[in-house]
């Protein structure tokens, strides 16, 4: 890989309690590139992917965001969660602010930005996500879709040089699926550098440049869809696939 | 746990490398949990600057200098606490004026009340039996402390202190269980009449102090039943007692109904249950399988409600403690009485509250 | 006939009528026992003891109340105003109180939120009354008047209550209208020219209190102010707070604020864990999202518990009679009761003017509850 | 029927008291309760049952004490209730005998230099709610027009704290009362009970009205009692007494005369009563005289013959 | 249809408060039949359903299960009960009683079995839903599919001639919908009728007779799924089709 690496993990261990949530994880994500980790439920894919900004902390190994390595710096971690986005399976959106005071929120209380200007930032987005219109209405009043495009903006509002999904799509209703789809399909085609994790094995045939399967704690297979889909190496993951793609 | 990888490489599941504590980490801890900013700073330092003039002072009244043994009132020492009245009284703080030889009456009664306690804690027990104890525990109780079978029957004036407090408190909590239920199943019919009347009960109780409502029983209950019909002032503040902290039951219990997913009850009626078999068979083995912290947290609150009969001159523990304060040899201490009396609901309270706070977090736990 | 009984509709109004019957045949019944046993007992009932002069002394009465003339229905009146402003004072004390020590409690700092604990721990698992007992005896060792605490020379603490400079009001209508129609202008003008809600509020705060300080300026004889001075047996002047009130706003206070914190921080901990890390993934500091987003959405889960431990306040001015606080407890149900004999009216004005006030206060919870509610949900 | 044949149909009396008041009733460390209105009820139950102990003691509070009779809660109210022509008139109960007077009396610091109530104009009083006392104070300061500020506390360990403390300068209450207070503080000899008497203070048993069987059992209990002690009969020396000679102590005592059978009891009720708790003078002394720790001087509850107000009707 | 209807649906509607959730509904399902009824979220579907056992009451027009027709009578609304079983979206097995339990409950407390003979009867049926050995175990420590199992049995064991499915699937993780649906796919062979609210487009394909399509509370189509799925009459269908089968 020529490209710039964004993200590196390096022999990763997490345990909660006795239990070892992330065995030895190496991974390495190139700047652009649009990875999605997939595998039975418990295998660890969201501990994984919330370890990358530190909302879980792991107990072993290194890692690297855009070359600020995460450690117990209060500051350092602060700058990581500035490069990275996350979005959640339930949206976790801000209840008590408005669609636009909520993209504002990380605008005006880390970089400080005065109000005026947050909002043209945050208008700006939610126009991207096609939700202009419902700027003034509170999350509650939202569909889930709207919710999770809502959700999507925010975390861009700060720019992030990578973004992180966890499941984004998973509480939605079918057919709200592709409107969120559809989003992410765009970012991934704007060069943004994306770890995904989800079910939608449509969305990862398409786009996706590698695909991570984990089980149990460990990853057991990387590989670009093409060859993940058509002849995965593992049994494992023939199994998982044959299950999900069977109905 | 050894999980085969696929490609044929094992997959280990390693425990955490252990740490070992050192000074280090007890500075660390110091550091993190004592001085993290300047104003944590300030505040601990203040926090230690208080508990180090005051905790000595007191600690010093109530123990070191204080006098525990002694004859009379010339023993005790001027300027500490003086324990010997406790001491002679103690029987008196637990028994109530209960005659002697029946001492183990009593004793039996708090065993038996008390067992209702491990009896919520263990699972295997089927609900049933749990609750037909709980039914079963105000006739037992009744039984043993003021007789009738086989006992020999004890006047109500003969309980006191302790035992009255447990008496009032046990019987009021259980008794008023069914009641709050039946309340709660009111509150949330569908019928408007029925429903109306129990809001209107429940919201009118919840308004008025339980003092009123005592003394209401004390003075002038009698004038309301029929002439010649006399009820003792001990059943009557029972009553008053079972009836306002139904209220407050009710609003838990409903509060559990209502957590009961909807879901549940559609899926009896859906195979042919009707309402009374769907309350009684799915939502209240639920419902009150979940409020039982919450209700062991209103019988705290009701145990402490208890200390309010002694206005009315029954001398449950509070008021027993303050009688003897009374006493010719004894009068003028003023602090001891309420501190023995602080301290034994402290402990006895405190226990069943953590004892509550356990039940919930497995509660909790077995959600999940 | 059969399919009759077992229609839905006919069902639930029979079942319906039966019980009403059966509520109105028991209240009917009470009454008629009540009517013959009093006459029987020769008892007469009615109100006109209300008013009858009441004779006996209120310690503490914010109303003018003289016992030389009096009546049972001032008295009635004064214990209202006396459990009104303990009422206020109190669930005042006890918001504060609450927040206070649940913040503590949520504090990093171990000690800080051991102290809490105990505190909470102790005065809820003890019961009201003993705490009102031991406040009571703990104010009594509060030095005699003439060894008063003075703080600054304004206001003095002894164990005769806590003495306060107070504002008299010599009335004047014209510089109030004057004030009020400025005020209202004001308001109006920045409802059109301040878009911003929250500035608009500390606009109308600030101008508040500069209308107030320049107005009490300008009219200056309007308002002035009365120091507590030492004469005689007590303090004259000012305004004397007897420590019977402030012990029993203490105790209450106090004990529901132990349980109003653990509302607090209940709720608080309630509030979804995915809003404190959607917070932190933006990278905002965990305080920032603390006071901006998680304490914000735990108030909309505080009202409704708490407005019952404000009920539980209201309720507890009942007890004051304890330590000789007189409420309409004390009046009321206490002393009036003694003296006219008149056992059911007087309970009966009680838990009437208990359910009344705290109705009004649970209406008024109520619409505050609403207010706060989310949009949308 | 009457209260008298329910009483004894029932085998045992329900007897109304104090729920704690020195040397009147207090519970001991067995939790028996003991104390001058105490053995008074002893008496009575005494006096029907020929048996002390077929009696149950019901505390009662100062605002219930009064219902408690007319609701047949309690047979007798031996709580120092003051005997009144309103309590009497109007609330369905009755008086008996006063059994002590007393007089309601303030107390206050003898470092204040104050010898009469004269000198307390617009002085704190502390007192209790509820009672007579409450009123008096106020009719005793208004009609000599001198102001006062009343501190009504339910509880009398809290009065006697907050005048201790100088929350209040006076605290009233019955004499007695002030002088059992006075007993407990620390230094009681910087306590001065002002000598003015501010009321009448008949102390005694109440009964339910309309039962005068029963009111001439307590009446006359109360009496005999007084009257033993005029003529000598002790505790000890009663079973003597039985065979003295002078028809008084036969009459009391009940070898003679058919005075029991005629109030409907046994005809040796008053040395079953004597035999129980002693005379008036005995009962005395060991509740609130030299055999306790209150010391009280007889005073008015002195015999009438050494210049008290105590004076039986004659037993003939 | 030549054969016997046991479903009659005649111009049912339904309002809550103003809101108009069924309009004009008529629908007539023949013995034996599966029904699949799909469309957007909201349309009604499951407010249909539910009106089938009188858990939601309809307003106007008539519903005739099994020649009885409901009304306020509540015997009959037991009988009708009785005559249909349901599945519900989250399972709703009672947790505090074990799987057989569970089976056993309404055998026992509406039918009045003594135990032994209804703990047969379930046995019986959880062998047929391959979950025979778990019968002691509590819902709560079973997967979702085999908690939608335990369901399916459990509607069953009151012998019912209809089945009511409400997204029995949608609950589910990917892995376990296909043993649910399995299942389905087997009661529908044996010939019961079946009502089904699901988004699972395999299943409809193959196992429905007719599919029905609704839209804001009105059934504006009803063809065999051959039809439906190669070319919907209208054009609603169309657009949810291709969302829905889009990822
Ligand atoms: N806070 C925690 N404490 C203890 N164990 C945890 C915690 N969070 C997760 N686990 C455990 O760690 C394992 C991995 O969890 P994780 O949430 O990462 O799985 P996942 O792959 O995201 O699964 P899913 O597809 O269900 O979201 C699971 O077995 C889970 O039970
Ligand atoms: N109890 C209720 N009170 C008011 N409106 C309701 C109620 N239940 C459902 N609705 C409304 O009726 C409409 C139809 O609801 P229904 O649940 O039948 O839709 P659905 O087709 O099953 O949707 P989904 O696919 O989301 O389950 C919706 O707009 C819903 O908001
Ligand atoms: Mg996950
Ligand atoms: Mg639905």
């Amino acid at each position: 890989m020529s490209k710039q690496t964004v993200v590196q993990l390096d022999r990763v261990n997490k345990w909660y309690g006795k239990y070892h949530a992330l065995r030895d994880i190496d991974l390495a994500v190139a700047k652009g590139e649009t990875i999605v980790i997939c595998g039975p439920s418990g295998s660890g894919k969201s501990t994984l992917i919330r370890c990358l900004n530190n909302l879980e902390q792991h107990d072993e190994g290194g890692i690297k965001i855009c070359d600020i390595t995460i450690s117990e710096n209060v500051k350092d971690i602060e700058k990581i969660r500035r490069h990275t986005g996350m979005v959640f399976q339930h949206f976790n959106l801000f209840p008590h602010m408005t669609v636009l005071d909520n993209c504002t929120f990380g605008l005006r209380h880390v970089l400080g930005m005065p109000v005026s200007q947050a909002n043209e930032v945050a208008r700006d987005l939610l126009n991207k996500v096609k939700i202009g219109d419902q700027e003034q209405k509170y999350p509650g009043q939202l569909s889930g879709g709207q919710q999770q495009r809502v959700a999507i903006a925010r975390a861009l509002t700060m720019s992030p040089d990578i973004m992180l999904f966890d499941e984004p799509t998973s509480a939605l209703d079918p057919e709200m699926i592709s409107e969120v789809l559809e989003i992410m399909r765009s970012l991934s085609k704007d060069g943004m550098t994306m770890i995904c994790v989800t079910h939608e094995m449509g969305f990862a045939k398409e786009f996706a440049d590698r695909i991570v399967f984990m089980e149990a704690g460990s990853v057991i297979e990387i590989s670009p869809p093409e060859e993940f889909f058509v002849k995965p190496k593992t049994e494992r993951a023939k199994v998982f696939l044959d299950q999900i793609l069977a109905h | 746990m050894n999980d085969l990888n696929f490609t044929g490489k094992p997959i280990e599941a390693r425990e955490p490398a252990a740490s070992q504590l050192s000074i280090n980490r007890v500075v660390e801890w110091v550091k993190r949990n004592l001085f993290n900013s300047w104003f944590d700073s300030i505040i601990t330092l203040l926090i230690i600057l208080l508990l180090g003039t005051v905790l000595p002072k007191a600690l010093d009244w109530l123990f070191f200098s204080a006098t525990f043994s002694g004859a009379g009132r010339a023993d005790c020492s001027p300027d500490a606490a003086c324990w010997i009245p406790i001491r002679q009284y103690i029987d008196y703080y637990i028994y109530g004026p209960f005659p002697e030889s029946e001492q183990w009456r009593v004793n039996s009664a708090f065993a038996v009340g008390l067992f209702a306690f491990p009896l919520l804690f263990t699972q295997r027990i089927p609900q049933k039996i749990v609750i037909g104890y709980i039914l079963f525990l105000p006739v037992l109780l009744w039984v043993l402390l003021k007789g009738g079978f086989i006992f020999e029957d004890i006047s109500t004036s003969a309980l006191g202190g302790l035992t009255l407090t447990f008496f009032l408190g046990i019987i009021a909590m259980c008794l008023s269980l069914p009641v709050s239920i039946l309340l709660a199943l009111g509150r949330q019919t569908k019928l408007p009449i029925l429903r109306w009347i129990c809001v209107g009960y429940i919201e009118l109780v919840r308004c008025i102090p339980v003092i009123t409502f005592l003394f209401m029983a004390s003075l002038v209950l009698q004038l309301f039943l029929p002439g010649g019909v006399s009820i003792d002032v001990l059943f009557r503040v029972l009553f008053v007692l079972i009836f306002v902290s139904a209220v407050y039951k009710a609003e838990i219990i409903r509060g559990a109904i209502q957590a009961v997913p909807k879901g549940q009850i559609e899926a009896s009626y859906a195979m042919g249950c009707g309402y009374w078999k769907t309350m009684a068979y799915v939502v209240m083995p639920q419902a009150l399988r979940n409020s039982v912290p919450a209700l062991i947290s209103n019988f705290i609150g009701l145990f402490k409600e208890t200390t309010l009969v002694m206005i009315l001159g029954l001398l449950e523990v509070m008021g027993a403690v303050k009688a003897t304060f009374n006493n010719a040899e004894w009068l003028g201490l003023h602090a001891e009485g309420p501190i023995v009396v602080s301290a034994f609901f402290f402990v006895a309270c405190f226990s069943i509250a953590q004892y509550g706070a356990y039940l919930e977090r497995r509660i909790r736990r077995t959600k999940h | 006939m059969q399919s009759f009984f077992y229609n839905r509709k006919v069902r639930d109004a029979l079942i319906q009528l039966i019980f009403l019957a059966c509520v109105c045949y028991g209240a009917m019944y009470l009454v008629m026992n009540a009517a013959t046993n009093m006459s029987n007992a020769g008892l007469t009932s009615g109100f006109d003891f209300l008013f009858q002069r009441a004779g006996y002394d209120i310690s503490y009465s914010l109303v003018h109340y003289d016992p030389k003339t009096s009546t049972h229905l001032m008295a009635w009146v004064a214990g209202m105003v006396n459990t009104l402003a303990f009422a206020v004072v109190a669930i005042l004390f006890t918001t504060v109180l609450s927040l206070l020590l649940a913040v503590m409690r949520l504090s990093h700092n171990f000690l800080l939120s051991s102290v809490s604990l105990c505190v909470v721990e102790y005065m809820r698992n003890v019961p009201i009354l003993v705490h009102i007992t031991v406040w009571y005896v703990f104010s009594l060792t509060l030095p005699s008047v003439r060894q008063a605490f003075n703080l600054g020379d304004v206001s003095y603490l002894s164990n005769r209550g806590l003495s306060l400079p107070s504002v008299v009001w010599n009335y004047s209508l014209w510089p109030s209208i004057v004030l009020i129609v400025l005020w209202l202008g004001l308001c109006f003008l920045m409802q059109k020219k301040v878009p911003s809600k929250g500035r608009r509020r500390l606009l109308m705060l600030f101008t508040t209190v500069i209308l107030i300080l320049s107005a009490s300026l300008m009219f200056s004889p309007v308002v002035s102010i009365s120091v507590p001075q030492l004469v005689g047996f007590n303090f004259k002047y000012g305004w004397t707070l007897p420590p019977e009130f402030i012990m029993l706003i203490v105790a209450v206070s106090t004990y529901s604020a132990s349980h109003g914190s653990e509302v607090i921080r209940g709720s608080i901990l309630a509030v979804s864990k995915g809003q404190m890390e959607a917070g932190l993934a933006l990278g905002v500091k965990r305080n920032i999202v603390m006071n901006r987003v998680i304490i914000p959405q735990a108030l909309h889960s505080i009202i409704p518990p708490m407005t019952s431990i404000y009920i539980n306040v209201l309720k507890a001015a009942a007890l004051g009679s304890v330590v000789g606080f007189m409420d309409i407890m004390g009046t009321m149900g206490g002393s009036s009761l003694n003296i006219t004999g008149q056992a059911i009216e007087c309970i009966l004005i009680v838990m009437v003017s208990y359910g009344f006030l705290n109705l009004i206060l649970a209406a008024v919870m109520g619409r505050f509850n609403n207010a706060m509610q989310l949009k949308g949900r | 029927a009457d209260k008298l044949e329910e009483v004894k149909a029932r085998g045992v009396m329900k007897c109304g008291i104090h729920p704690g008041k020195a040397g009147f009733s207090t519970p001991d460390t067995k939790g028996n309760w003991t104390g001058l209105d105490v053995e008074l009820c002893k008496a009575v139950a005494a006096a029907v049952f020929g048996d002390a102990s077929k009696i149950e003691f019901i505390t009662m509070n100062s605002r219930n004490r009064l219902t408690a009779l007319v609701t047949d809660e309690i047979d007798m109210l031996a709580r120092s209730t003051t005997f009144t022509a309103t309590r009497d008139g109007l609330n369905g109960v009755d008086v008996t005998t006063p059994w002590f007077y007393d007089g309601q009396a303030l107390m206050v610091k003898k470092e204040l230099g104050v010898n009469s109530i004269e000198e307390l104009d617009g002085a704190t009083i502390c007192t209790y709610p509820g009672t007579t006392s409450e009123k008096n104070i106020n009719d005793y300061f208004e009609s000599r027009g001198l102001s006062y500020k009343a501190l009504i506390v339910e509880g009398s360990a809290e009065s006697t704290a907050a005048y201790l403390a100088n929350r209040c300068d006076a605290v009233t209450n019955d004499a007695s009362a002030l002088a059992a207070d006075r007993q407990g503080m620390p230094d009681p000899s910087a306590n001065v009970i002002l000598p003015e008497r501010i009321s009448k203070e008949p102390l005694g048993a109440y009964v339910k009205q309309g039962n005068d069987d029963w009111r001439q059992v307590v009446t006359w209990t109360a009496m005999a009692l007084i009257e033993a002690e005029g003529l000598g009969v002790t505790q000890d020396n009663v079973d003597e007494k039985l065979k003295s000679t002078k028809p008084d102590v036969i009459r009391l005592l009940g070898t003679e005369g058919n005075l029991g059978k005629n109030f409907g009891l046994d005809n040796q009720w008053a040395y079953n009563a004597i035999k129980a708790v002693g005379n008036y003078g005995e009962i005395f002394e060991r509740n609130l005289g030299e055999g306790s720790s209150l010391n009280f001087e007889r005073g008015l509850n002195a015999l009438y013959t050494n210049g008290g107000l105590l004076y039986a009707y004659p037993f003939r």
